[in-house]
């Protein structure tokens, strides 16, 4: 009883959550085909809005029908404590609307995005200083954050663009069964690689084979992004 | 000690707009108000506009591509956005088993036994939904003191105002058959009820209807994004609307657990329990959320200020610089009032404010003078009154 | 014009005659010009002491009781050492919790950069407050005779008028003869030294533990009862403290 | 409304007041200025930290709220810019509530403003005004339209009225004059009409309230005055 | 963490002095428990205790909650000891992380709730669905010292007085009668445990008592806040009437020989003793000026 959580409205302590039944439709399996395919039509379905958020130094909003997230980025702002000689990055992942996933779970993806945008964002430039990105999974039904990573990854590097941080290069991922494979130079160099529930055959080929659609949608993704912050600034100019 | 003759050189700093806003919030908003307007080019009683989106949330009953989508557990949903701010709420629900029961007919939750010998406990008939609040500002850790005041605001607010009656949040719990073939149905016993001619049906349910009561507990999720100023009346708006397109879905006992009992031992000693089972909500039946309608009410909120005349830049001198020092005698301090608070610095220099929850007909649900500033005065809250109302009125016309 | 006093709570109309807005106001504790109305106002609840010195002065305060003390420039006070700082002053506590003041390693008699005073942490200190602004730390000092450090005896806290009562009763000899005097009723049993701090600190020292102790017991003691009472009051504790001493 | 206050109750805070209004029981202590911790410290005036303690269970929500509304009333009246960086500790225990807290709050809010205005004179904060605050119930006679003003309503009273109210104003000049109104915090089915009902019933009220409060300060004072 | 009080060099000195030569600063006789005071509010089970300038408070509340699934007879009860300010700045707000404060929350649990002073079995209703869930929130209101005895004695006098709501059990169903309607039953009390603090000085040097040559601490009972803040060790025993040890805590400090230990326990006995009488004399005529009152009540009624 003492250790309830005194900084929010619980509500009856009995109450228990609501549970559907689940509906028995037939999940037939999406052929590869279709799944390439529904990649296709998700990024023609992809919506990208920069400095939604007012309170913040850059932000995005990227929706699609099955997710919505938004990232803001606060900083460079200084930090506390001691000289740092280079700028630090701290990513949050947070649940939005429905507490899909574990907060172990968000904790390891972000700190594995960290690891990426560590190498993607020009840390030189930012010395003691704190670069703090969240990110709000609004709306995911997809409710399997790996088919989220290239997203996530897109946002945070646009917010990042927005809010004025020099980054290296434009960043990005693909995802195939479960594996996220994060490119920059054009494919050329891969700067993070997520291996969740996806399987190879301990196969070379097979790896190679995922690797090269990852690199596909990354390149798809890249474009869209660049065609996004070409538009952007179009517009700017006219106005 | 040497003598050095110093000359020192003072020369008048000044800033663009937006840094002094950031230095000085009120000196920048004293300024901005001499001129007749405030930092955000709004006018003086002018609010921001409101846009809804409804549905724009994955709803578990809203399109048939949602269908599916019970994992969700939904009930209703939000989207709220007003100048640059955006409230996204989504209700989520539980149930609870209504532990006792009185002797009359209605079902009393546990909660409010003790106000039971009163029969004149008026609120005890009505419900409330446990809000939670999160507004986004950058910064990780326990919630804020913002966060959990509003939360508590909002759920008193919403409990007195009478919206929600406890009988609302009834489950009518269905029970599932399964027949030799392994058939599955559920009877709902209101279902049975309008199908009168059923009667078999309603035997069979009178048999094994459950006996335990169950209400529905409503939660609700608000995330504040991009907060520019204060955000109680947008959390408040945007519940309201949500609510109103909440669906509470059917939910049913299987036949097997109505009455389940299981023996438990200890220490030499033995019982039978009845087991607890969950009731398990239908994915494909769902029922409107019966709010109060003429209790429906939106909040807009005022603040008042003094103006400092010491503030305001010179440019005015010219015009009436002889009556200057008559006007510093006279001392008569005047205010303004502004309507829809936003910015930091109207939310941080202005100390008297008054906030309201009204319907269009002047109906008030809640209502907070707060005077740490300048005095608020009869006109100023009947200035605040039929401002409300119009607000109201624009608001209520925005759900179709 | 008379000298008044009258009881006040914060906020009230100060009784003044519109004679005196004309005269120079000196405002004492209590007291509190709003800078921006120019509205004079007593903030604390208690007696308003309005005088007039001179014709065309008037002075304002109100005299109260509190626990927590606020430095004052001029007050003598007793401090608490609790520590040094950048090795040229000593933190002093005048009041527990209460932001610390200092007292530079100068502040002492014939103090110089290679004589300095040889205060510990936990040693009492009789000092002036030498400066005090609100916004600024305070500082102490121990030049003239009689300040620095208290040693052994025993300390208490007290009300903070009733240390003032104790220290200016001694300025006010020939106003408040034949009022008994708890200093004066102490010495008829004991001798004894004693420091009152406006901080609301007295510091009693006398030849034998059982004395002091009583002093100790004695003054605590009146903080909280009427003048009326100290004799027997006195009488009872000097009376106790010899029973232990017999057992 | 009637109280029994007790001024200076506790010996290990700078100032204290238990005050019964009622079932409500509430004790308050009040401890300033003293040194802030870092983040609670203000550049140039008096931070506060108020804590609201329940008389059973632990602090949540419904306590942070009645802080938010305490601070909104006691911080005009505190002549904060005298202690700049400084801090003032103001925990206020509730004895006994007086009413179904999970319904209401009004009651001890109330009693909580009343209770650390004697507690800040006691601890001789330096205060601009004084101030006082009832909580006032609005009910409708049984089968009529008129409302029926209830001051300092039980918690009978509040369970069966239409709306419920606090209101608390600033006051001056001997505890005669209204300044402003501190706080009137409103909730439940009420109009127009009885909001200006509420303010100028309520104003007499308080007005009351507020000269026995003065009684009760005065004759501290008075009695401190006879024992020295 | 908040400031600490300062005790100056001259207060330590002249206290151990003073101890040396037999004397307590407030004239107490080294093993003198203060007196106690034992008053009730309104509701049942609303205590206050004081002990000098100590004062604590107690509330007793009860609800309907679910049994722990491996104790389904068994009813729950919880006590909550949180500091705040208001004991003394030293304090701060719900911040029950400083090991003294653990310790003190520590032994009031041992004290009453482990050693099964109250009957948890008769807070069932319906075994394994529901029971009562009792909760004694502990405030501490002004702090001189002798917390731990202090609260003990507000919680027990709290469940003595405390009254639950009457309840009929119809199966599943529960009715609870308000007590405004039927008269309010009692808790089960199996026993009154009583804590009484010792505190050691050490008059000489650390050394030379260590080494056991000379046990000269001086033991004193229920110390003041002074007294506890320059003390060199502290023991803490409960007893209850039935000359049962329900629990001993020590906590490292001067080291004692057993023998002393048992000399604190035969002098705890006799204080826990009379302090036992006490509450209970206090609950009794609580109860019977209540009874005054309903009886005048009636009586009017009847009229």
């Amino acid at each position: 009883m003492n250790v309830q959580d005194r900084r929010r409205l619980l509500g009856p302590s009995a109450a228990k959550p609501i549970v559907f039944t689940t509906v028995t439709s037939e999940t037939t399996k999406v052929s590869e085909q279709e799944q390439q395919e529904q990649k296709q039509n998700e990024t023609a379905a992809l919506t990208i809005k920069s400095g939604v958020v007012e309170n913040c130094n850059g932000s995005t909003l990227i929706e699609s029908s099955k997710f919505s997230l938004l990232t803001s980025v606060y900083g460079p702002k200084s930090i506390r404590g001691s000289f740092t000689s280079q700028g630090t990055i701290t990513i949050q992942l947070k649940n939005g609307v429905v507490e899909n996933y574990q907060t172990t779970e968000l904790k390891e993806v972000s700190s594995w995005l960290v690891g990426i945008f560590n190498s993607v964002v020009n840390l030189e430039n930012y010395p003691k200083s704190g670069i703090d990105i969240f990110v709000n999974l609004i709306i995911d039904k997809q409710g399997d954050i790996s088919k989220l990573i290239p997203f996530l990854i897109m946002g945070i590097c646009l917010a990042l663009v927005d809010g004025g941080i020099e980054i290296i290069d434009i960043v990005t991922g693909g995802e195939v069964n479960g594996n996220v494979v994060s490119f920059t130079r054009n494919g050329e160099e891969i700067v993070g690689f997520w291996k969740d529930h996806g399987e190879f055959d301990n196969n070379d080929d097979d790896l190679m084979n995922d690797l090269e659609k990852c690199k596909k949608q990354y390149l798809e993704y890249k474009n869209l992004m660049i065609n996004y912050l070409l538009e952007q600034k179009k517009q700017k100019d006219n106005s | 000690m040497t003598d050095v003759q110093e000359t020192i050189e003072v020369h008048p700093i000044t800033f663009p707009p937006e840094v002094l806003a950031r230095i000085s919030p009120e000196l920048s908003l004293q300024r901005h108000l001499a001129l007749g307007f405030r930092p955000s080019l709004r006018a003086f009683d002018e609010f921001r506009d409101v846009q809804i989106n409804e549905d724009s949330l994955s709803h578990f009953n809203g399109t048939d591509e949602m269908k599916l989508d019970t994992s969700n557990n939904i009930l209703g949903s939000n989207v709220l956005k007003s100048g640059k701010t955006f409230v996204i709420t989504s209700i989520t629900g539980g149930i609870v088993e209504d532990t006792s029961s009185s002797i009359n007919e209605d079902d009393i939750g546990e909660e409010e036994l003790r106000e039971m010998v009163n029969s004149n406990d008026k609120l005890s008939e009505f419900a409330t939904v446990y809000p939670v609040v999160e507004v986004e500002r950058g910064r990780a850790g326990a919630c804020t003191d913002e966060e959990m005041t509003i939360s508590q605001k909002l759920h008193d607010c919403l409990l007195h105002s009478r919206l929600i009656s406890k009988r609302a949040l009834k489950v009518k719990a269905g029970v599932r058959l399964t027949d030799n073939e392994g058939k599955t149905e559920i009877l709902y016993p209101d279902e049975i009820v309008a199908n009168e001619k059923e009667s078999e049906e309603e035997s069979a349910y009178a048999q094994i209807a459950p006996k335990k009561k169950w209400s529905y507990v409503l939660y609700a999720k608000i995330v504040v994004f991009s907060r520019t100023g204060p955000v109680f009346d947008l959390c408040w708006n945007s519940l309201i609307y949500a609510l109103q397109s909440t669906r509470l879905p059917r939910a049913f006992i299987d036949e097997r657990a109505t009455d389940l009992r299981m023996t438990v031992r200890t220490k030499g000693r033995s019982t039978t329990i009845r087991e607890t089972y969950d009731l398990m909500c239908d994915p494909e039946k769902s029922l409107d959320l019966n709010i109060n309608k003429s209790n429906i009410a939106y909040a807009s909120n005022f603040g008042i200020i003094d103006l400092d005349p010491e503030a305001a830049l010179e440019q005015s001198e010219n015009e009436d610089d002889e009556d200057e020092d008559t006007n510093m005698d006279v001392d008569e301090v005047k205010s303004v009032f502004l309507a829809d608070l936003d910015t930091e610095a109207e939310e941080t220099s202005i100390r008297s404010t008054i906030s309201i929850i009204n319907d269009k007909n002047g109906k008030f649900k809640h209502i907070s003078l707060v005077g740490g500033g300048s005095k608020i005065t009869p006109d100023m809250i009947k200035k605040a009154l039929i401002l409300s109302k119009e607000r109201s009125t624009d608001l209520a016309s925005k759900i179709k | 014009m008379q000298p008044q006093t009258v009881v006040v709570l914060p906020g009230d109309k100060l009784p003044l005659s519109p004679s005196s807005s004309q005269s120079a106001l000196t405002l004492g504790p209590g007291i509190y010009c709003n800078p921006q109305t120019h509205e004079i106002i007593p903030t604390q609840a208690g007696i308003a002491h309005i005088t007039h010195p001179k014709p065309h002065r008037t002075q304002l305060y109100v005299d109260y009781d509190s626990k927590r003390y606020i430095p004052c420039v001029g007050d003598l006070v007793i401090g608490c050492i609790v520590g040094t700082q950048g090795g040229d002053s000593y933190r002093v506590s005048l009041s527990n919790f209460s932001n610390d003041v200092s007292l530079p390693y100068m502040a002492f008699p014939n103090a110089s950069k290679k004589n300095r005073p040889t205060l510990v942490k936990g040693d009492l200190v009789y000092a002036k407050v030498a400066s005090a602004e609100k916004e600024l730390e305070a500082t102490l000092e121990c030049l003239d005779p009689g300040f620095g450090i208290l040693e052994d005896g025993m300390v208490l806290d007290c009300p903070l008028r009733f240390a003032r009562m104790l220290l200016f009763e001694g300025d006010d000899k020939q106003k408040k003869e034949g009022t008994s005097s708890l200093l004066r009723l102490l010495a008829r049993h004991t001798k004894f030294e004693i420091a009152i701090g406006i901080n609301g600190k007295i510091w009693i020292k006398c030849d034998t533990v059982s004395d002091t102790l009583a002093c100790y017991r004695i003054v605590l003691e009146c903080c909280k009862s009427p003048v009326s009472q100290y004799d027997s009051i006195v009488k009872r504790h000097f009376k106790e403290v010899a029973k232990v001493v017999e057992e | 409304m009637s109280i029994i206050a007790q001024m200076g109750p506790l010996t290990k805070v700078d100032g204290s007041s238990l005050i019964e209004s009622k079932q409500t029981k509430i004790i308050c202590s009040v401890t300033g200025p003293i040194e802030p911790k870092s983040r609670q410290e203000l550049p140039t005036q008096l931070a506060l930290e108020i804590i609201i303690r329940p008389a059973a269970g632990v602090p949540n929500t419904r306590e942070k709220l009645m802080e938010d509304k305490l601070r909104a009333v006691i911080t005009p009246i505190i002549t904060r810019y005298l202690y700049p960086r400084q801090l003032c500790q103001i925990t206020l225990q509730i004895l006994n509530s007086g009413e179904s807290e999970l319904e209401f709050a009004q009651r001890e809010l109330a009693t909580c403003i009343n209770a650390t205005l004697i507690a800040l004179i006691d601890a001789g904060i330096a205060l601009n005004s004084m101030c006082a605050c009832v909580p006032i119930a609005l009910t409708s006679k049984e089968g009529s339209d008129e409302t029926l003003l209830i001051i300092d309503p039980s918690d009978e009273e509040l369970k069966s009225s239409n709306s419920v109210h606090v209101l608390a104003l600033e006051l001056v000049d001997q505890c005669k004059t209204v300044k402003n109104v501190l706080l009137l915090d409103s909730n439940g089915d009420f109009n127009e009409k009885d909001l200006f009902n509420i303010l100028e019933s309520g104003e007499v009220e308080v007005l009351k309230l507020g000269k026995q409060i003065r009684h009760i300060v005065e004759s501290k004072i008075n009695s401190d005055i006879t024992s020295i | 963490m908040a400031k600490d009080i300062e005790i100056s060099n001259s207060e330590s000195k002249f206290l151990l002095e003073a101890l040396r030569q037999n004397y307590r600063l407030d004239g107490r006789l080294f093993d003198q428990f203060r007196d106690v005071e034992v008053t009730f509010g309104n509701e049942y089970g609303d205590v206050t205790v004081k002990m000098g300038d100590t004062r604590v408070h107690c509330r007793i509340s009860c609800q309907i909650s679910q049994p722990y699934e491996d104790r389904p007879f068994e009813g729950l009860f919880l006590i909550s000891t949180e500091n705040s300010p208001m004991a003394g700045p030293q304090f701060e707000n719900g911040n029950n992380t400083d090991e003294d404060e653990i310790l003190c929350a520590r032994i009031i649990e041992k004290a009453v709730r482990r050693s099964g002073a109250l009957d948890i079995e008769g807070l069932c209703i319906v075994a394994g669905s529901k029971c009562w869930a009792v909760r004694a929130d502990v405030h501490f209101l002004n702090c001189d010292g002798g917390f731990i005895d202090a609260s003990c004695i507000a919680v027990m006098a709290g469940l003595i007085h405390f009254k639950k709501p009457d309840i009929t059990v119809h199966g599943e169903q529960v009715i609870i009668h308000p007590i405004e309607e039927r008269e309010p039953t009692p808790l089960g009390i199996l026993h009154i445990p009583i804590c009484v603090t010792f505190s050691f000085f050490n008059p000489k040097e650390t050394e030379e008592n260590i080494k056991g040559e000379s046990n000269e601490e001086i033991t004193v009972i229920d110390a003041t806040l002074k007294e506890e803040l320059l003390r060199d060790g502290v023991l803490t025993v409960t007893l209850n009437k039935n000359r049962e040890v329900v629990q001993v805590s020590k906590a490292g400090g001067l080291p004692m020989d057993a023998l002393s230990l048992m000399s604190c326990c035969h002098k705890a006995y006799s204080i826990t003793e009379k302090v036992t009488d006490q509450i209970v004399q206090a609950v009794k005529e609580d109860y019977k000026s209540r009874n005054k009152y309903s009886e005048l009540l009636s009586s009017e009624n009847a009229r």
